[in-house]
């Protein structure tokens, strides 16, 4: 039930702050804060389950939630939560807090549908990551576009609906792709057993002729790293990101590119684990490239929050990297590759989005000196800048190190080029302190800064960007309880593909005949409800 | 009572084809809506023939009957379709379709 | 003919009984709202004899034949229901249409009621179409529909109340839909004259009796039913033969245009189902590849010239196109209970949420048109943003009417397939469809066609969503739509969601009908 | 007594975070007093109880090990590291040098940086450098020295970068961190390689686990020479010694203390650390050892042509380190590390002196710009004196002795002369011109332009580190330390006189010739000969990775600033644009042309009838 | 007999490429008629008697009379002939021309290709078989069909009225 009332919650905060803004101007974002407090006391519900995630029985979920939706082809609303699930749930609604927080006076038109499209965005990430039925995971995952293409075309910056149009189409039809994958497994499961449902624990076991699967798991990968995004369907991200008003950004950075890493771990390895070993040099290359290929366009760009775009896309290329090593150290390094990119980018767009807030700019080429006018901001920066090129000590490092570490047990060269990435973070971050906050003071910038009486980051501002730097320390310098709590959900997947591989070697003897008929008989879906 | 020597089926198909395809091109090169309508009727009475010679062949009433239902569309047809074509010219003054292009794109 | 026989055609009866008695009415009394009234009760009756012809296919009688052109059965049913509750809208749009445009005291020679006599005349001729089993009443049915529709599409053209473009664009739809159904009528009975010729019958059973022996005895079967087919495919408007659509579309009273693309369509899917299930036409492999062809370049074609489209009303058209492409999948999957069952929902899915996109926009113009003639705004045609079928005209509605904006943005969602939206679950049949059929490129088909109808449906859901830029365009200043408009869109809208969130409860009355 | 070692890097950085949150309580600038005290007083406390560790522990027992285990910092299947301590000798030699030297440095930069505004950053840094230097040399698992390692690196950038106003200090700031940072990913590729061939990065089990019996030497080799890409990378050696010169950008104490005394030294500890891997392979060793003479060679030959004195500091510092790369190379492990400890006695002092110089002449740094000041800033001039010695290594000062147990490592090596040994030579000599060069431009000879407005800017804040590290710098010959229980102990053996003479002789030599050459030049400076142009731009290594790397780089940035692939989607738009115009056209409103569509389409499906 | 068959569909398709052609619309329909007559020959030579009445009477005689109404009504005059002359240029009909024979070879490709031998008898069916057929079976059919021309009737109703005071327009119209 806690997960049914956290979704809820944040539907119905949505809503409220929507009406409410019609009787008092602030309400939304206060109603919108409470909502998200309230789920956070909900969550710690979960607390006894991180203290000892040893001694829970065998139960792969902490809990779980089953209400008949559409019998008619064996759809349920369930819901349910595990290690991994509840690490990004608890991303979600931390970064939820930390973007309104970061964004508390930004929004000036329609407040109360801002934040109702902010707390439905958030209330479908929440779903997505709980979801357990893949019918319902798909609906969840649909529900949380169109708030966010609310939030980029009503409050972005100048090209909002190109943007916006370019964001949706990508990850809609690429999500297509994914619907057909999820009913043409259901289907084949279907024709097996008998039985049409779309429960993820049930479909685990479907036996999938390995050709087709191949082709359902292509349907899943390319929905997922659409999302995530990597090469070469990236280049939505950096006009999305680009566009969105401040809190969008960090929703879309911090939360929403997650989703495409954690279905890519929830649904393609332990569904295919076969296809997936098939497929892991040609992923693992996508991934290394679009490590290499986002450093080299975040140093390239004028654009601050272009920069930290490609930025995204280049970390989240360890973590595609570090998902088709299919080695236990990489996925882990890919999980903490989640939280930790979330957290620093999501401050470094809080922190472009403060900037031009203050400024009106977020060109580079507008921008330079910036330090000697705002070092309280320019301090903060550089510490996101710096964690986002991994430096020890912070989350990003623990990650990234993880990842290659796994990963080059895998593969060699493709982590040695992908590690070639580390160069050219320390490029990109550097090239944008030094361009934005060191140098003189930029003649351009001393009008505005004048006019408006810019000042320094305020203690609200502060406090939310310090509390983020304080868990990247954290979570750098600690962050065995991140893997404690995620384990399980790794060592799941792993097992399938171990086994998997174990299977590979030593095949039964199947009859040519069997092998071959991988095109099934048309059967169709009859209905069973009564 | 069946008749003897009569042309064969083929034949009245052939028939009926080549005035359908009369009418479609007609229909497709006039510019008069008047002949237009005309074409229409050419068309509408190549099927019109069809179903009696289909009717002879099979020996049965149905294809009188339908024709009979042709030619009560065919009036009724006619009837609305005059009507707009008297709007028409009272409105633009001319029966060239070409003239009606408004709506496009 | 027995009297079970004539009570199973009640609906039938009770349509007919309502156009005699209106028609009386009329040339007695004449009243806008009193016609109104006879209608939508004539309507209803028409929806209550539904159910009770469907109380009495118990047990095993699962379908009743009258006489040989009619045969009564629950899917027949279903559409007949389906398509009465459109004429109910229908005819409330028709109202509200009517109300601004005709004048009752006829002063201006424009009376209103005929419209209802004309609508359920097309009522008439669209449930004879479902029930047809028989070339006879395919044939009556479609024309009665034609017949009825060529006057509601020019309905505009006479009195002068109605806008003068309104008028002559009315009258242009007519006249092109005129001239090219009656090219398609004639093709069509060409068609069932070579099946005619070719088999001796005109009564599907008996048809279907012939039919191993007829398909690989001549082509002239074959060239009949492509004929047949092609005419099926006009009104369909499936491309090649689409291009008419968005002209008369366009052209036409919007409540015309919502019956052409609901009431129009839905019958002649209904009459499809029974015609191909009862012939046995999906094992014609060479059918079902031009209904595949034709299907693939609907999806495309019609988004493709969707994609730029400025007119809402022909931006409608050209995606009902690409709906009825994404519909014949479904389709295609053919014999299977759950084949129909796709088709069927995605119908229902298509014409909730077409009627409720018309409903918006001839609502929306009506308001307007409210507004010139009360002299709040003067009449500026040229102008894009105050054009009202122009997407201009909706920049920042969200703003001004809240909550018809968000009805319209639920009908724009649920045409792009989108979660929540009664959209979405069609979508999801045609994609289940297309997977138990492992029609692959069909499926591909649907998904690029979704892709490109994404960004038109998105750009007009973000203009509505846009700020003001200028203060200029603001002047168009709230719409204020009739109550009974109001009612309507709000039942589609909560329909929509509804059988979006819940599409159970629509899946267990299509399959208990 | 040993816990206080865990207290040893804590304590710089308890003084980093009070320096970095004090605004955050305060609204007001804290004093520099405060300052100071939090600053210079974390390091103090560090080094005293690092004295007092080594005193109470280490000095009784030279083979004594301490390890400190802090907590647990990942465990992933096989993958376990600790944020744990390993202190041996040569860990601990590292602590004193960089907690003693780094105090005294930062109680010179009190001094040195009393004008600046942003005293209290200034600090801030220090301290943060400190604690990840102190983690580096304490680690006890590859990558926790890994964290260290970055640490200090990123340190290193925002102190050379500390004057941020000026672009050229950023760039200069940005060019550091990112060569090194080309060494630290060869590195990190070299960690993966030595968890993926032994499962474990933690060095006493990585050194236990390379006594196996089926070691593969080949990837023991790669593994060297990836981690040997780190040391170049952070010891500023070939190929990789670019960023050093232009780092002295950054304020004169923070050259002292990171770019002559500690952190460019990482390199050679690094190899010293994880000498029985490197002596399992003869290339990696022969590697190191000719990166080492060559580099030594290079920069000291660029040393000769700078006219900047930083930059004359600067090449010298890279000059040294290859000294102890060689001593690393020809396995004098031990020699290496002596080195390293004279040299940031030695060079911390000439930094500093340096330091006292610049300020005194108002941040002038031209050589050519100066001269005869010996008798304005006498004290500066001793100190500066007796670094120069001691880097020219004249007898009995400490460089003397270290560099002398490097040479004749670098002879025994190879039993006899051979190329590493006579670099070492000619290094030598060429050491004694340059450190005497500028020794004589600077403080003797004619007043140079600069000269004139020269105040004495030393305080005593300053003079007092001066006076200890020069005390240093000459007795730190005799502080040879312990460190065979690290190492193992090797023979010693007799040498030839002559090879003693040699090595005395020849910075002899180089004070002849930098005295005939320099003492009355005039000063210009500005036309150089083609050669020493050559080596002023430190034989052209900028030039050619500009060209080579940078430039390809940047442009090939710059044509896919727009990111190329994003044309693709853009294509397919325009496509559909263009497709949908074609099909609008089509929609031109002629009835006639709509039949003619229709006819088409029957036509079509006919034709399909037909043909199947 | 086959003889009088080839004769009148020959009149029929000269009369109808004629109507297609012709310049002049009362020409075109009285070659239209023409071609109906010969269409009500063949009817009654195939034994269908009542189609050839009906043929006759309501094609031929009313729906071409209220053309011909029409036609009349709008009464344009001379300059007609030389529009129509200059609207159907080779140009313009050279296409839709050419289509059309493509679609016939199609059509006739397909149709003899049928198996339907050409020496089949023919039945004779009178207008007695067919009113049967009409009041019995397809009662509900002619039923329908009357609702057909109440369609016909009341959109023909609707649309062809006009303003009923009028000074500035055209008088003729009603």
């Amino acid at each position: 039930m806690t997960l049914l009332a956290i979704i809820i919650i944040l539907f119905a905060g949505g809503l409220l702050a929507w009406l409410a803004e019609r009787y008092f101007q602030a309400g939304g974002r206060w109603i919108s804060l409470i909502s998200l407090l309230f789920t956070t006391v909900l969550l710690t519900n979960y607390s006894s389950f991180i203290t000892s995630t040893e001694a829970i029985t065998d139960n792969t979920w902490w809990d779980s939630l089953k209400i008949p939706w559409i019998p008619r082809f064996g759809i349920d609303f369930y819901l349910a939560i595990d290690g991994l699930s509840f690490l990004m749930l608890s991303l979600t609604i931390a970064m939820g807090i930390f973007g309104l927080i970061m964004t508390w006076n930004d929004i000036q038109f329609r407040r109360g549908f801002f934040y109702f499209n902010y707390l439905w965005t958030l209330a479908g990430v929440a779903g997505v990551f709980t979801a357990i039925d893949l019918f319902l995971f798909f609906f969840f995952w649909e529900v949380m576009l169109i708030p966010m293409l609310f939030l980029i075309a009503v409050w972005g910056y100048e090209r909002r609906i190109y943007a916006a149009i370019k964001f949706f189409i990508f990850t809609q039809a690429s999500s297509l792709l994914m619907l057909i994958a999820i009913v043409g497994l259901a289907y084949i499961h279907y024709i097996n057993s008998g039985q049409l449902t779309f429960n993820y624990n049930i479909l685990l076991e479907a036996q999938v002729p390995s050709d087709i699967a191949y082709w359902l798991m292509l349907g899943f990968f390319i929905a997922f790293i659409v999302k995530l995004p990597a090469l070469p369907f990236h280049t939505w991200l950096p006009d999305a990101h680009t566009q969105a008003p401040t809190a969008g950004s960090i929703l879309l950075a911090a939360i929403l590119l997650k989703t495409g890493a954690y279905g890519l771990l929830r649904f393609n390895l332990p569904l295919f684990p076969e296809s997936s070993i098939l497929f892991a040099p040609v992923a693992m290359t996508i991934g290394a490239l679009s490590v290499i290929y986002g450093a080299m366009l975040a140093f390239a760009q004028n654009d601050m929050k272009r920069l930290v775009a490609y930025s995204s896309v280049s970390h989240m290329g360890f973590v595609l990297l570090g998902l088709y090593a299919l080695d236990t150290i990489a996925i882990q390094g890919a999980v903490m590759q989640m939280i930790a990119h979330g957290l620093s980018t999501a401050a470094l767009f809080a922190l472009v989005g403060a900037l031009q807030h203050r400024l009106h700019t977020r060109d580079m080429q507008q921008l330079g000196g910036v330090w000697s006018k705002l070092p309280k901001l320019s301090a903060v920066a550089l510490f996101f800048a710096v964690a986002s090129l991994g430096l020890p000590g912070l989350g990003n490092f623990v990650a990234e190190f993880t990842v290659l570490v796994g990963s080059f047990r895998s593969n060699h060269w493709l982590t040695a080029l992908a590690a070639i990435g580390l160069i050219g973070a320390a490029l990109y971050a550097l090239i944008m302190m030094q361009r934005v906050f060191f140098g003189k003071l930029n003649k351009r910038l001393e009008k505005p800064i004048q006019e408006s009486n810019t000042a320094d980051l305020n203690v609200r501002e502060t406090g939310a960007l310090l509390v983020v730097a304080a868990l990247l320390v954290l979570i750098g310098l600690h962050p065995q309880p991140i893997f404690n709590i995620s384990d399980k959900t790794v060592q799941m997947s792993v097992n399938k593909i171990e086994s998997a591989l174990s299977f590979q070697k030593f095949p039964p003897k199947i009859s040519p005949l069997q092998v071959h008929s991988s095109r099934v008989e048309p059967t169709s879906i009859e209905d069973n409800t009564p | 009572m069946p008749i003897e020597t009569a042309p064969g089926l083929e034949a009245g198909v052939l028939l009926a084809s080549i005035l359908f395809c009369l009418g479609l091109a007609g229909l497709m090169m006039r510019r008069n809506v008047i002949f237009m309508l005309m074409s229409v009727e050419i068309c509408t009475n190549a099927a019109a023939l069809m179903f009696v010679v289909a009717g002879a062949h099979w020996g049965n009433a149905d294809g009188q009957v339908m024709f009979i239902f042709v030619v009560t569309l065919a009036a009724a047809e006619v009837a609305i379709a005059l009507a707009l074509v008297l709007q028409f010219y009272h409105r633009k003054h001319t029966v060239d379709i070409d003239q009606l292009n408004e709506l496009r794109g | 003919m027995s009297a079970q026989e004539l009570l199973a055609i009640l609906p039938l009866l009770i349509i007919s009984a309502g156009i005699v008695i209106l028609l009386l009415q009329v040339s007695f009394w004449r009243g806008h709202r009193g016609a109104l009234a006879t209608t939508i009760l004539t309507l209803l009756l028409a929806i209550i004899s539904c159910f009770w012809v469907t109380g009495n296919l118990l047990g095993d009688v699962s379908s009743i034949q009258v006489t040989a052109l009619l045969l009564v059965d629950h899917t027949s049913l279903f559409f007949c229901l389906l398509l009465f509750l459109t004429a109910v809208a229908i005819s409330i749009m028709g109202f509200n249409y009517l109300r601004l445009r005709c004048d009752p005291r006829g002063v201006s020679a424009s009376y209103p009621e005929e419209f209802y006599i004309l609508l359920l005349l097309a009522m008439l001729g669209a449930s004879t179409l479902i029930f047809a089993n028989h070339f006879a009443t395919f044939f009556l049915g479609l024309e009665l529909i034609s017949l009825a529709l060529y006057p509601m599409l020019g309905f505009a053209v006479t009195g002068e109340i109605s806008p003068k473009s309104e008028q002559l664009q009315s009258l242009e739809s007519a006249i092109k839909y005129l001239i090219l159904s009656a090219l398609s009528t004639a093709l069509g009975l060409f068609g069932i004259a070579l099946i005619y010729s070719a088999s001796g019958s005109l009564d599907f059973n008996a048809i279907a009796s012939r039919m191993t022996e007829l398909s690989q005895s001549s082509t002239l079967f074959a060239t009949g039913i492509t004929l047949l087919l092609i005419s099926v495919a006009f009104k369909l408007s499936l491309v090649p033969f689409h291009i008419w659509t968005p002209d008369v579309y366009q052209g036409a009273p919007t409540p015309t245009t919502a019956l052409i693309a609901t009431v129009g369509k839905g019958a002649v899917i209904g009459f499809l189902l029974r015609f191909f299930n009862t012939l046995d036409l999906f094992g014609s492999e060479v059918l079902i590849d031009m209904l595949a062809i034709a299907a693939i370049a609907s999806m495309l074609v019609g988004n493709l010239l969707a994609l730029m489209q400025a007119n809402i009303k022909r931006l409608l058209a050209y995606s009902s196109i690409s709906h009825i492409g994404y519909l014949i999948v479904a389709f295609l999957i053919g014999k299977s209970t759950f084949g129909t069952e796709a088709v069927i929902y995605y119908l229902v899915a298509y014409i909730v949420t077409t009627l409720g996109g018309f409903a918006v926009v001839g609502l929306v113009a009506d308001a307007n048109e409210e507004n010139m003639l009360s002299g709040k705004h003067p009449q500026e045609f040229l102008i894009d943003a105050k054009n009202p079928y122009h997407r201009e005209f909706y920049r920042g509605l969200l703003w001004r009417s809240p909550w018809l904006a968000s009805c319209f943005a639920a009908m724009l969602l649920s045409l792009a397939g989108i979660p929540l939206t009664i959209g979405f679950i069609g979508k999801f049949y045609v994609f289940t469809a297309g997977v138990e059929g492992q029609m692959w490129i069909l499926l591909g088909g649907v998904v690029v066609g979704s892709a490109l109808g994404l960004f038109y449906y998105l750009r007009l859901l973000l203009i509505m969503v846009q700020r003001n830029e200028t203060a200029e365009t603001n002047s168009n200043g709230t719409l204020v739509i009739a109550t009974s408009g109001q009612f309507l869109i709000a039942t589609l809208t909560g329909a929509l969601l509804l059988f979006g969130i819940f599409p159970q409860i629509l899946i267990n009355w299509i399959n208990a009908l | 007594m040993q816990g206080l070692l865990a207290w040893v890097p804590l304590l710089p950085l308890i003084g980093f975070l009070t320096l970095v949150a004090f605004p955050l309580f305060n609204r007001h600038e804290p004093s520099q007093r405060t300052v100071a005290c939090i600053g210079v007083g974390s390091i103090g406390i560090a080094a005293l109880f690092t004295a007092i560790v080594a005193i109470s522990v280490f000095w009784k027992n030279p083979s004594e090990i301490v390890n400190i285990a802090l907590w647990q910092w990942m465990l992933v299947d096989n993958l376990e590291l600790g944020f744990n301590f390993y202190i041996d000798w040569l860990t601990l030699v590292m602590l004193m040098v960089i907690t003693g030297v780094g105090f005294l440095i930062h109680l010179y930069s009190v001094g040195y940086m009393r004008e600046d505004a942003d005293f209290r950053r200034y600090f801030a840094y220090l301290n943060l450098f400190v604690c990840a230097m102190l983690i580096l040399v304490m680690a006890d698992n590859l990558v926790l020295l890994y964290l260290g390692w970055e640490g200090v690196g990123l340190c290193s950038y925002l102190l050379i970068g500390f004057w941020y106003k000026e672009p050229a200090n950023g760039a200069a700031a940005q060019k550091a961190f990112i060569v090194t940072r080309i060494g630290d990913t060869a590195m990190a590729i070299g960690l993966f390689l030595l968890f993926y061939e032994f499962s474990t990065l933690n060095i006493p089990q990585l050194t236990a686990a390379i006594d196996g019996p089926d070691i593969n030497n080949e990837v023991v080799t790669v593994a060297c020479l990836l981690l040997l890409g780190g040391a170049v990378g952070k010891s500023a050696q070939l190929p990789l010694q670019t960023w050093l010169p232009d780092a002295m950008a950054g304020p004169t104490p923070v050259s002292a203390l990171i770019h002559a005394a500690t952190m460019v030294t990482a390199g050679v500890y690094l190899i010293a650390r994880m000498h029985p891997l490197y002596l399992l392979s003869e290339t990696a060793m022969t590697t190191v050892a000719f990166v080492g003479a060559l580099t030594l060679l290079l920069a000291g030959f660029s040393a000769i042509a700078q006219s900047d004195i930083k930059r004359v500091l600067a090449y010298s510092t890279i000059s040294q380190i290859g000294y102890m790369f060689l001593a690393l190379g020809v396995g004098a492990w031990s020699g290496a590390i002596f080195h390293l400890i004279t040299h940031a006695f030695f060079k911390a002092l000439l930094f500093l002196s340096a330091g006292s110089v610049i300020l005194s002449l108002h941040h002038e740094q031209n050589i050519f710009s100066m001269g005869g000041l010996y008798r304005k800033i006498p004290l500066t001039f001793i100190c500066f004196t007796i670094g120069c010695a001691c880097l020219a290594a004249l007898p009995f000062t400490s460089g003397f002795y270290s560099k002398d147990h490097i040479l004749l490592s670098a002879w025994e090596f190879h039993q006899g002369i051979n190329i590493l040994w006579l670099a070492g030579i000619l290094g030598a000599l060429v050491t004694g011109i340059y450190s005497f060069r500028v020794l004589f431009l600077v403080f003797l000879g004619r007043e140079g332009s600069a000269s004139s407005h020269c105040n004495d800017a030393n305080t005593p804040v300053m003079t007092i580190p001066l006076c200890i590290l020069a005390l240093l710098a000459m007795i730190g010959g005799l502080l040879a330390p312990p460190l065979q229980a690290v190492f193992g102990s090797r023979p010693d053996e007799d040498h030839s006189a002559w090879i003693e003479g040699v090595a005395i002789a020849m910075p002899l030599i180089g004070l002849a010739i930098a005295w005939k050459l320099f003492i009355y030049q005039k000063k210009s400076g500005e036309k150089r000969s083609s050669i020493m142009q050559f080596w002023f731009s430190g034989w052209g290594f900028d030039w050619l990775y500009e060209h080579l790397l940078v430039k390809p780089f940047k442009s090939l940035a710059k044509i896919n600033h727009n990111d190329i692939i994003d044309n693709l989607y853009k294509g397919t738009a325009a496509l559909s644009r263009q497709l949908n115009a074609l099909l609008s056209s089509s929609q031109n409103g002629q009835v006639r042309w709509y039949l003619a569509t229709f006819a088409v389409g029957s036509v079509l499906f006919l034709a399909l009838l037909v043909a199947l | 007999m086959n003889f009088i068959f080839y004769i009148t569909a020959a009149i029929a398709v000269a009369a109808t490429t004629m109507v297609i052609f012709h310049r002049n619309a009362v020409h075109a329909l009285l070659y239209l008629v023409t071609s109906l007559l010969a269409i009500a020959v063949i009817f009654y030579q195939f034994g269908a008697p009542l189609a050839a009445a009906l043929e006759v009477i309501i094609y031929a005689g009313a729906i071409m009379v209220l053309i011909i109404f029409v036609i009349m009504m709008l009464n344009q005059g001379d300059s007609t002939v030389v529009q129509e002359q200059a609207w159907l240029q080779p140009r313009t009909w050279i296409g839709p021309a050419l289509l059309s024979a493509l679609l016939l070879v199609q059509l006739i490709l397909l149709v003899s290709n049928g198996q339907i031998s050409s020496t089949q008898t023919f039945h004779y069916i009178g207008p007695k078989q067919v009113g049967i057929a009409l009041f019995s079976h397809y009662v509900l059919a002619v039923e329908l069909a009357s609702m057909l021309l109440l369609a016909g009737l009341v959109g023909a109703f609707h649309l062809a009225r006009r303003k009923k005071i009028n000074p500035g327009e055209s008088s003729n119209a009603n």
